[in-house]
């Protein structure tokens, strides 16, 4: 992850955010289990299959998603595809750079990968046209185009959400248009070690002070679908338990507020 | 430009597909402050197109052998989303978004007080989230909105408008079909004070009468863009249609 | 464009070049509306289907044209397909790199791609072998072999006079061969603005002088089919006519003499 | 996870596919110095996985931006030869590895002591000559032995180690059938006196109940793969794996 | 070639390493014409279709055959396919690079399947699954994993190994699995020039003081079958017969030691 | 080397399919200063070969790492025009042209007087328009005569000509056909007045006889192949060919 601008927070603006947690407290007045301010707008690019333009704070992404028919893997004749892709464009960060994706951008595109193929969200064997030959293929795009942290929930909440909303175009092939068939909700909820504190949806400023980070992704069903920890620091067996519970309780809180 | 077709693109009435007169532009919105991180941004919607504009800079030109001892190096990098096209666009710049890059930083180049920034480099990113025709000319005015508000110091806006030639009429600012079917299209990028064509394009079929009173068109549609502009960067609309889905 | 081997032209040079501009006059004796001696070899590389080696002035570019059968565009499945490609060839001058096409080529490229199609000198609808499923591939490759200012234009000859020449090989799918059909002559002319004078075909010197380009490239009918204004200058509307005019007439001449 | 399936991978008195119990992991030898050009190295045979692992550094990192002011930079590749698996790979770093190479990078970085090495880079080179499922925790078991035997000091040994879960048991160490077409599978990386957790990742389904029993599977075979680490560097089995052919 | 580690050797090294040449003698006892000591295990990673691990001297590389079926080229309908890529693993030198292919991996490579090609070492006509359609695919894929001088030999006897060793998996596409059709056995002879000295199978001390390298590859026939000179320095004509006759020995010693 | 085939190549009378005898080689011609830009150039015509050679320095080696503190660094790059072969090539280097590269590069090395230039680098582009067999010789032979053209002091010019052998005969100087369906190939680069080899290659089936004919053939041919380069360098043939079209 990146720095700020000038590539490192000063002293003392670390050593007033590491007092203020140890109390309890975050920069912005957040508990250390809060979520940002949560905003999804779908439908925001009309002429995709399905899209999401997604604030978490002042992190915003923007979600679309394209579904074509093409060749199945032949390993899986008789399913749908789906990919997964981020960029973080050069114009949500002054280092991120144009360019293929980076071990940053692939780690969070296959993160958030991980959480919507685990839960089985997309019923990917019913996006085959003609078995073995012909299936549905969906390109989920996410454009990264303000950052301020936490890129990993921001994107699985955009994807979610634009594939939640998206419509197969089944009158190209000689069928009819059809809501792409979802069958559950992930949702991810990352939290970072800073110190020995763990915070939930960190900012930039705690993520460039966090020594790691742990996403757990959800269902409904408050079982696990996929997780990863991230960075050089660990977690110890206890935090990691918490974090399960935690990410179990504010998937429940998102899927009711945002999802109903 | 376009493949021949039947479709019957300006109607007994003169009115074309989508019902506008041969000299009116399609719905035009411009905000700025967008974004938080960059030092300025836009966001046009024109029709069917959603562009977004950030600009960083002048910091300091990057590599270093990139740097221009006597100005201020613009370098816009003009992007298309993978959803913002019909069937999905792989990632990366293809050859048409590189040329377009170039002739709108040579563009824009021609507006900012480039002579200010010796060894810098002025980055202007532009992102299609949704392409109608007239993407180059949109991003274009929403560039040189996204400068300005970023605070660089431009001698003059730069106005991004296009006319064409449809069912052998020229017509302003032309729609998606038009572009498909048409038998011209000229973009161009002008000063708004001075007139002064920093961008220009064409292909198709015209003659040099027809190219006369294209840019007509183009000329007085100019001053009705460059006062969206300055609305835009007057705050009006700060910030609202980017938050905004549908069309 | 680079500039010379040192980078910069020399002040001295610089002044002496704008004060016989001002007076009408060129470094090497042309008006400001001439072209440089223009010279045309066709079937230089007798293998391809096409080619043609220009000179002009001092800038060399070999055209060579290769016709191969493949799959027509989805979009277009009653067409053949037409290719451009331009290398700035590193023998060409010394600041020239190998390596993938960069903007400064590609924008080449695709100004001379532009003059040909729109002006629809090659009839596509005549490459078609089968419909939606085989027609000619016809590829236009550019070597840039001497560079001395002006390469849209000694590149949109060399094109037009090799695709004029070519062949295509229908023997190789069961037909006779028969010449490419070709149904007009683009003729590409570039002005670049010094000071406050157009003049034609510029040289380096006179490119690394000047502070805007503008091409325009006619057909016989003296109709426009593309233009492309190129550098960080401007144009007024009045300069923009003048170039148009004299790209007309220039036109006519060169495919008067050379054409015929 | 696997695809859904009718092949039964736990049978009616519990034991799996290829024979083992739930707790039982696959054999596994780990010997070091295998390689003469690197600082360290060691090969690891972990079921049917096949893994070598050379280190050099600490060396200056290489280019220069990479630098740590404050600490050597720990830099793991792992990369799957063309032969490794069942059809032959394309050469060069797919997403996959790109992901590997990043937590196993991360998860090194846990144990060693960097702080001792200011702008210095330690590389660690993994390559699968033959996978079977589980390569990225062999790969880091076997990383952290070659990191040893450079002399590189650590606070701690990284163990590598995976539990999952199959037709609805949790065992541990998932084998190929049992990675195709099981539920879950978690892997992890412990540093092995200390017990905190340095790599994990999960894909699949698991009550939070599992994941517990999960990971008392994966803690409880942390000690014994910590002590094949410790005998690898004592030095009882050198070289002679890495020349040996068969399975 | 790659230098030692600090880029070149010492001056006393380097004399030291001359002067014994001069005396016939080499730093490690070998005589000019022989080589280190080769070991072979094949069926090294049993799940690919063959493999062979080989150390010649302390220079290590491990080949691995994959045989697929695919499509044959379209100006080869009646035969298989055979290609050789050689990585320079990063983990076997400290110079050595992750990425691409670069000249010297790129000529290794080239040299290595030059010789098993033009010995006919495969029957590329046996390996027609469809004519024109379907073929088997032979990959030889070669890890360099430790380097001390002299790849070419050490791949190609590595490849030659595996291939040796391979079975087709004709089981896959409905016959039967059978054994890679081995016709001959290419050796390749690497020697270099050290002042004047020919030196066989250098290790790389001798490839740092060397001036010229050439490679003959030999099949039991006393043919040679491929040769490449490398490095800036010349070699005579008698020099080259010298390294042709002693090729050809040293080819039949190796298989007869190794290949019996 | 070549497929099999029913094409006789040497006919009763022992003359080749072009009519050649087995001494032979096929028309040649060279001339010099053909570019401006370039500080010496090249065209050579060599049976159906048209190749261009530019060549630019000594000027510094860049990038820094690349300069050799003792000598000068010759870079040749072999490239062929995508209208240079039956099927349109694809622009770029490919495995062969790389590999060419090298081995020409090593070869003008051994001429060049390296030494008197340390740190820099002398830059040698081929360029193939049209191909026909034996690119890499005539490439060799023109850049040698491009160096001198180009004022580079040169100890000996490189002479490249190859044998080879066709219908189990050798001759020198293959052509299309011969190399197709030939059964070896040997091309060499002959310092033309030590007869010193700086390249050679061979592929195909030859005895060590046939391999001492076939140099035979080559040591023979070069006296004639460096009349014509110093022929050239003499400026008889300046700058014709080039401009000249046809076979």
């Amino acid at each position: 992850m990146p720095k700020d601008e000038a590539g490192v927070l000063s002293e003392i603006k670390r050593n007033y955010i590491l007092k203020k947690l140890k109390e309890g407290k975050r920069g912005d007045g957040r508990s250390p289990e809060s979520f940002r301010e949560i905003s999804i707008t779908t439908n925001y690019v009309p002429r995709s299959a399905g899209s999401a333009y997604v604030k978490l704070g002042r992190t915003k992404v923007v979600a679309g998603i394209k579904i074509e028919s093409g060749e199945p893997f032949p390993d899986t004749p008789n399913q749908g595809v789906l990919t997964t892709n981020v960029e973080l464009l050069p114009m949500a960060f002054p280092t991120f750079e144009a360019g293929p994706p980076n071990e940053g951008s692939i780690e969070i595109a296959r993160v958030v990968d991980r959480g919507i193929r685990e839960s089985k969200m997309i019923d990917l064997e019913s996006l085959v046209i003609e078995p073995a030959k012909k299936v549905w293929i969906v390109f989920a795009d996410i454009d990264v185009i303000d950052f301020d942290g936490n890129l990993i929930d921001a994107c699985t909440l955009a994807v979610v959400s634009a594939l939640k909303s998206a419509v197969v175009p089944g009158s190209t092939e000689g069928g009819k248009d059809f809501a792409l068939p979802v069958r559950s909700l992930p949702i991810s909820v990352t939290m970072v070690k800073i110190g020995d504190e763990l915070v939930a949806d960190p900012d930039l400023e705690e993520e460039q002070l966090s020594t790691a980070r742990i996403t757990v992704t959800t269902t409904a069903d408050e079982h696990i679908r996929a997780m990863q920890k991230g960075d050089t620091g660990y977690f110890t067996l206890d935090e990691i338990r918490k974090a399960i519970k935690l990410s179990s309780d504010i998937g429940r809180q998102i899927r009711e507020k945002h999802f109903k | 430009m376009g493949t021949a077709s039947d479709i019957k693109l300006i109607d007994e009435n003169g009115l074309r597909i989508d019902g506008r007169s041969p000299t009116e532009l399609r719905p035009l919105k411009i905000e700025t402050d967008v974004l938080e991180r960059a030092d300025g941004s836009a966001f046009i919607e024109w029709g069917g197109n959603k562009i977004l504009v950030a600009v960083y800079g002048p910091r300091e030109a990057y590599p270093k052998h990139t740097q221009d001892i006597e100005k201020a190096v613009v370098k816009a990098r003009y992007n298309m989303s993978a959803f913002s096209v019909d069937e999905r666009k792989r990632p990366g710049p293809d050859r048409r978004s590189v040329e377009i890059s170039k002739v709108i930083s040579e563009a824009l180049s021609a507006a900012v007080m480039v002579e200010q920034f010796p060894r810098a480099q002025i980055d202007v990113f532009i992102e299609v989230l949704q392409a109608d025709a007239g993407t180059r000319i949109a991003g274009l005015t929403a560039s040189s909105v996204a400068l300005a508000a970023a605070g660089i110091p431009m001698r003059d806006m730069v106005v991004g408008c296009a006319a064409g030639k449809v069912d052998g009429k020229i017509v302003l600012d032309l729609g998606k079909e038009e572009d498909n079917f048409g038998q011209a299209d000229l973009p161009m990028g002008i000063l708004a004070k001075s007139g002064k064509i920093v961008l220009m394009q064409m292909d198709g079929d015209l003659s040099q009468e027809e190219f006369d009173q294209a840019t007509a068109l183009i000329m007085d549609a100019t001053k009705r863009i460059y006062d969206i502009q300055r609305e835009a960067l007057a705050g009006k609309y700060r910030a609202l249609a980017l938050e905004r889905g549908g069309e």
